[in-house]
């Protein structure tokens, strides 16, 4: 039922023989460890996260190690967590709540909008909400239905919540480090098919800055902008893409809200062409956002169309087809060729 | 090794079923259970003033002061008697309805409005006062009780929180899901129900089957208590019941207040079209405000001169009301960007720059 | 606390002296009459819609017409409301929910997207959901937190839905019979500060087709997009706009999904220039979606990035604010003029 | 004129608390009640199946031949038991677990697991079936079956719906909300609690701190049934009592049957993580399965070929699913747009065709 994809982290990369690599799940898991360490107002509650370690073994031995008032099974009610976690907040605690599956996020969809996204705007700043809202993202696990949904968009159009998804080991430790100790809500989308990619942790990659996207492959031709499960899929393409002569840029945006506008055009206006891919579907996706405001902002530095290979606009599909859904390398280096290379030679056509 | 339900819980269980009456006090010569005279005036001093600020509100609403105002006129009991029934650092969750509560816990009477004037959506520092924004969305403030409840556990402070929730409110998941985890947590939260007899025009009959919203209690495992919210001095009485039972680590409490509604929804409502004319009379004879005013005279708590000074005094918070809403507040709208986040995001500073560039066109228009 | 907004709705113009103009919550409430009597298996549902009316009034007299049975008051409970709506119509009814404001059909998420939006998916088309689910939408009546929101793009966004937002007086006729006939699942957007905007029902405008977009106004110098509750303010922008010689022409999308991309991309490519207008906050907006479409598809005849003239990204203003963030047409005309207008004359700068 | 909790319905309220103890039949000398001998060997046949159906699937998913299977090890008693107990026009609301009660419906046995197979979400026809699909959302499909329920009762169909949930999922908002509303509107609901002791790992009493589920019922004006889910002739019975209640316009009932899961969760999931092996050997003594063979046995009622013939034919069972699921079943990718909408937008038209285009390359590169 489980996809492992073994992805070597660019950020690691260079120090492959120092190290013992971890998994994905297992930096998230030192993540919340050394988190809880630091400080004795963060807390983790969660269905199944406690002696079971969650369905997906990120929070394994923290019960154990922090005690169960620290780490918290809690009632099967993803608004009751959410409501608690934002009553606990009120008092200055830092809670980490875990969704066990995405779609499992939406009973908790009022709490979120209403009262995660506003509470400090509407007391003026004097509640604060630093909550961070773990949500195992996305399909490509052979998942049944209800255990695959891409829903970023959902988030990332709610204003107040910060919306952050890590694509690599290191990234996964250092985003979730500065989720927590960020003073607003962050939804923090944990790519399922790569919770057993591995990468190393060694030097410590250290909290992040949220708001930074990060190139993770240099290119001239035309920029890839992706995030979470599909920044391997762009890299593999960008590779594959070099046998066609094109030589592409892989922006990671790393964290959705707050956008890095910097680093996504500085690289479009040098490459003149992008493609975005996302695993939800297209239709008002996030990937609209992308595409939207890269046009607003580099409109004439553009040869072609800012163009979107995304999942399909139906309900997530069943595992024997999911892969006809999610973006792949084909796919990507199709858009990538529909870029209207022949712009630069034939200009009147305009 | 995990037995499912144990028989001695399950023998226990007819503890929690609330009594086939409402609790109450004033009509039945219960005197004034063991209410210090002091707190018993104070209890009259807060409900004639909770009575004019209901009164002054709605008028203010019908003058465009107010967006809107939810009248708690008829509830006066519940409010006060709750929030008296608290120590000063024990939590309030309030619904949108429950502005006199705020007054009561010593709010300034014109930041309690702020919502329902329309100029900001919460008007006070709730970690100053220890009570949470008023709160719309039904049923969403019962588990943030649950969960401030929690943590202060958790730091070990002695400290309980009172959610208020109406009859309808009890039927959202949100309300389900709050007592359950308060129950399973063992935190220190009451829960109160004003059960005022309607939801804006649904009354109680098509919002649930219960014999009473406190038989509700039993399926949670936690104490159900059944009072007249139309008796201050019971309400008064089970809410501290109930907050010293929680203090002393017995866990949550649901009480179902009874009471009624004698305004309309809001003043944008019109109650005619769903209630009838009789029913309200019925229930204006059973006035909390005259009802504790005439036990306590019975009683021989209460002279002329206080009740006389409880009038002056709502007079004086009437007139505050009228003169401080008389215009309308300053409002800043560069202040619509503060408070999104900890730091604005780059998105949101350009957005701040361009409606300043724009208010200083229009300034410079002028 | 409410503003009422008179215009003269397009589509009636010409026939202004054949009958009396009726308020947009009036042509609803004539849309729902005249489809529970066409339609036994029409049934009403949500909170205060009985003997009230609703709150906005849109059920008035339905309830004492056609019986509780058919128009019944609920407990007050939104996802219980929807979930129950879902199985009516496993059984064949033609349930109509009203939710009674945008914020509040929150608690009823899940409902929608993991069951409502799929249902007929996972069933291989066994278990349609002609169900219509009526939310009034957006602001501008003075309506305090909660009671605003323009919630579209998290519909539209969901696979399996159909988006719906009438503009006019003959559509909320036309698109609430329309949505009540579909097959399919249809959210239906209720423009509240419109609700007693006038316009004429006679002749009747019948059934309308989803899916059709429709220009408003014809114009040559670029393209207002817009929906719901903006087309007025679009309209009113475009007459303004004729004062600095814009002749612009406005699109009412009427429906968002399906989108109507022929007359969108017809418009612009006429044009060639746009402006999308929403209230909505316009980060990961439907606004995204429209100008990331119109670039994809009209590329090579635009003369300037499609812009948006949107709310700000904020959680929705107190009443005495909440003009400073909705779109209005100082706003419009400004985008417009940012639309580079020099473009034609100086290609070079390209 | 609305009066708030009337004093006859409040009395009623003891009615509909459910026993100290729960219902059984099996252990107490409790006979086979009025439940026909065809019937008794019929649920015996079912539950001998439904064991060998659960082995068989589980070790399927360890092939690698089925995504995940939740096996209903040990709660065979109450798949059997309730849906047996049932009519034909009746319809069924499962959850994701609930596999083994469409078997006994008469489910095709492959069909069944397309779910858990992979190959598409539902494989069965809910109308023709009348069951709903498997539900994974937990309580979600409870207000589904109130909605059904209602709609029918609405068409003067005499229907009843029995909605299957889990002891977790009773604390989810949906439940509280489905409940509510089928008390309210009095529509003819079962709704079977299947107590197993845990929601994955977390056990019942970090679930809820209720004397029983059962104890729910009240707070909802229905009636509270407690039953032993190890005992299939008491499921059958208690669920055939509140179907018949609920068919002569009674209303809903609430029944805990009260079972455990001999399995792990899933296939996917390590059961020794959260119990102790001492408590799993606690329930096989009390195996469903066993225990309505001996009981039957002990009545006379069950002959040895009887018994043997029920072996065999889930052998067969077995077989058939060994043979059946051997190969990967054919999907079409373009499958996928259909039924997404009743007529494709434009927009999926165009997506389509694009795979299509897909497809059509793949197939000339080979
Ligand atoms: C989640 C949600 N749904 C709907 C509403 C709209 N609404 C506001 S007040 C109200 C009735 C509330 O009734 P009740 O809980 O009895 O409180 P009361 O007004 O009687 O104090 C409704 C339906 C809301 N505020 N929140
Ligand atoms: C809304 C929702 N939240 C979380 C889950 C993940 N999940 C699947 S099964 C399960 C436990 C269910 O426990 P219970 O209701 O007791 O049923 P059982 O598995 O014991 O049959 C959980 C948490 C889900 N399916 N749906
Ligand atoms: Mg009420
Ligand atoms: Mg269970």
């Amino acid at each position: 039922m489980t996809a492992v994809t073994e992805i070597t982290t660019p950020a690691g990369a260079g120090r492959a023989a120092e190290a013992a690599p971890v998994t994905m799940a297992g930096a998230l898991n030192r993540a919340l460890r050394d988190a809880l360490a630091a400080d004795p107002d963060v807390h983790l509650l969660g269905e199944d996260i406690g002696a079971l370690g969650g369905v997906f073994r990120v929070t394994d031995g923290l019960a154990a190690a922090f005690g169960e008032e620290r780490v918290s099974d809690t009632p099967l009610a993803e608004a009751g967590i959410l409501g608690t976690a934002v009553g606990m907040a009120m008092y200055g605690l830092r809670p980490v709540v875990e969704m066990q599956f995405d779609a499992f996020a939406y009973p908790a969809f009022e709490q979120l909008v209403s009262h995660v996204a506003k509470m400090r705007n509407r007391t003026r700043g004097a509640l604060p909400m630093p909550l961070t809202i773990r949500i195992p993202y996305g399909g490509g696990i052979g998942g049944v239905e209800h255990h695959s949904d891409a829903s970023e968009a959902y988030y990332t159009h709610t204003p107040g919540l910060h919306v952050v998804a890590p694509a690599t080991v290191p990234d996964a430790y250092a985003l979730l480090r500065a989720a927590i100790a960020s003073d607003d809500p962050v939804v923090f989308l944990e790519p399922k098919r790569l919770y057993w990619s591995k990468g190393l942790l060694e030097p410590s990659p250290g909290p992040a800055v949220l708001g930074r996207a990060a190139v993770r492959r240099p290119g001239t031709s035309a920029t890839l902008i992706t995030y979470g499960p599909s920044l391997p899929v762009c890299l593999e393409a960008a590779e594959a893409a070099t046998a066609e002569g094109w030589d592409l840029e892989v922006v990671d945006l790393r964290t959705l809200v707050p956008f890095d506008d910097e680093t996504v055009c500085a690289s479009v206006r040098r490459t003149g062409r992008a493609v975005v891919v996302h695993e939800a579907q297209g239709f008002s996706g996030f990937g609209a956002e992308i595409a939207a405001r890269i046009t607003e902002r580099c409109f004439h530095h553009l040869a072609a169309p800012v163009l979107r290979v995304t999942g399909l606009d139906i309900p997530y599909p069943p595992p024997m087809l999911e892969r006809f859904h999610l973006p792949d390398v084909d796919r990507i280096l199709d858009a990538v060729g529909r870029l209207q290379w022949e712009y630069d030679i034939t200009e009147e056509q305009k | 090794m995990t037995v499912l339900h144990p028989p001695d819980v399950h023998a226990g269980a007819a503890a929690l079923l609330p009594g086939p009456e409402p609790l109450s006090l004033i009509d039945r010569g219960g005197g004034t259970g063991d209410i210090a005279p002091s707190v018993l005036l104070d209890l009259h001093r807060h409900l004639v003033r909770g009575r004019r600020y209901n009164l002054q509100a709605t008028a203010l609403t019908k003058q465009g002061r107010l967006a809107v105002y939810p009248s708690t006129t008829g509830q006066e009991a519940c409010q006060a008697g709750a929030v008296l029934a608290l120590e000063e650092r024990d939590w309030i969750f309030p619904t949108y309805r429950d502005t006199l509560a705020l007054l009561v816990r010593g709010l300034d009477p014109v930041e309690v409005l702020t919502l329902l004037r329309g100029d900001w959506h919460s008007g006070y520092d709730p970690r100053e006062h220890r009570v949470a924004p008023l709160c719309t969305p039904l049923a969403t403030q019962a588990p943030h009780a649950v969960g401030l409840a929690r943590a202060a556990a958790l730091r070990g402070e002695d400290l309980v929180a009172l959610a208020f929730i109406g009859d309808g409110g009890t039927s959202e998941g949100d309300f389900h899901e709050a007592v359950n985890f308060a129950a399973v947590y063992r935190v220190p939260v009451v829960f109160l129900v004003q059960n005022n007899g309607y939801a804006i025009s649904v009354p109680l009959h098509k919002q649930t089957a219960a014999p009473s919203l406190a038989h509700k209690a039993v399926g949670y495992g936690v104490p159900g208590v059944l009072v007249d919210g139309n008796d201050a001095v019971a309400v008064h009485q089970a809410v501290r019941a109930a907050a010293d039972r929680a203090r002393a680590g017995g866990g949550p409490t649901l009480i179902e207040a009874v009471t009624y509604r004698l305004d309309a929804h809001t003043n944008a409502d019109d109650a005619t079209r769903y209630r009838e004319a009789a029913e309200v009379e019925h229930w204006q004879g059973r006035d909390p405000v005259d009802r504790l005013e005439a036990h306590l005279r019975e009683c021989g708590l209460l002279t002329e001169e206080a009740v006389a000074r409880a009038g002056r005094e709502a007079e004086e918070l009437a007139a505050q009301l009228r003169s401080r809403l008389a215009d309308d507040p300053a409002v800043d709208p560069m202040s619509l960007f503060e408070h999104v986040y900890a730091r604005p995001t780059p998105q949101l500073l350009e957005q701040r720059a361009a409606l300043a560039a724009e208010l200083a066109d229009v300034e410079e228009a002028r």
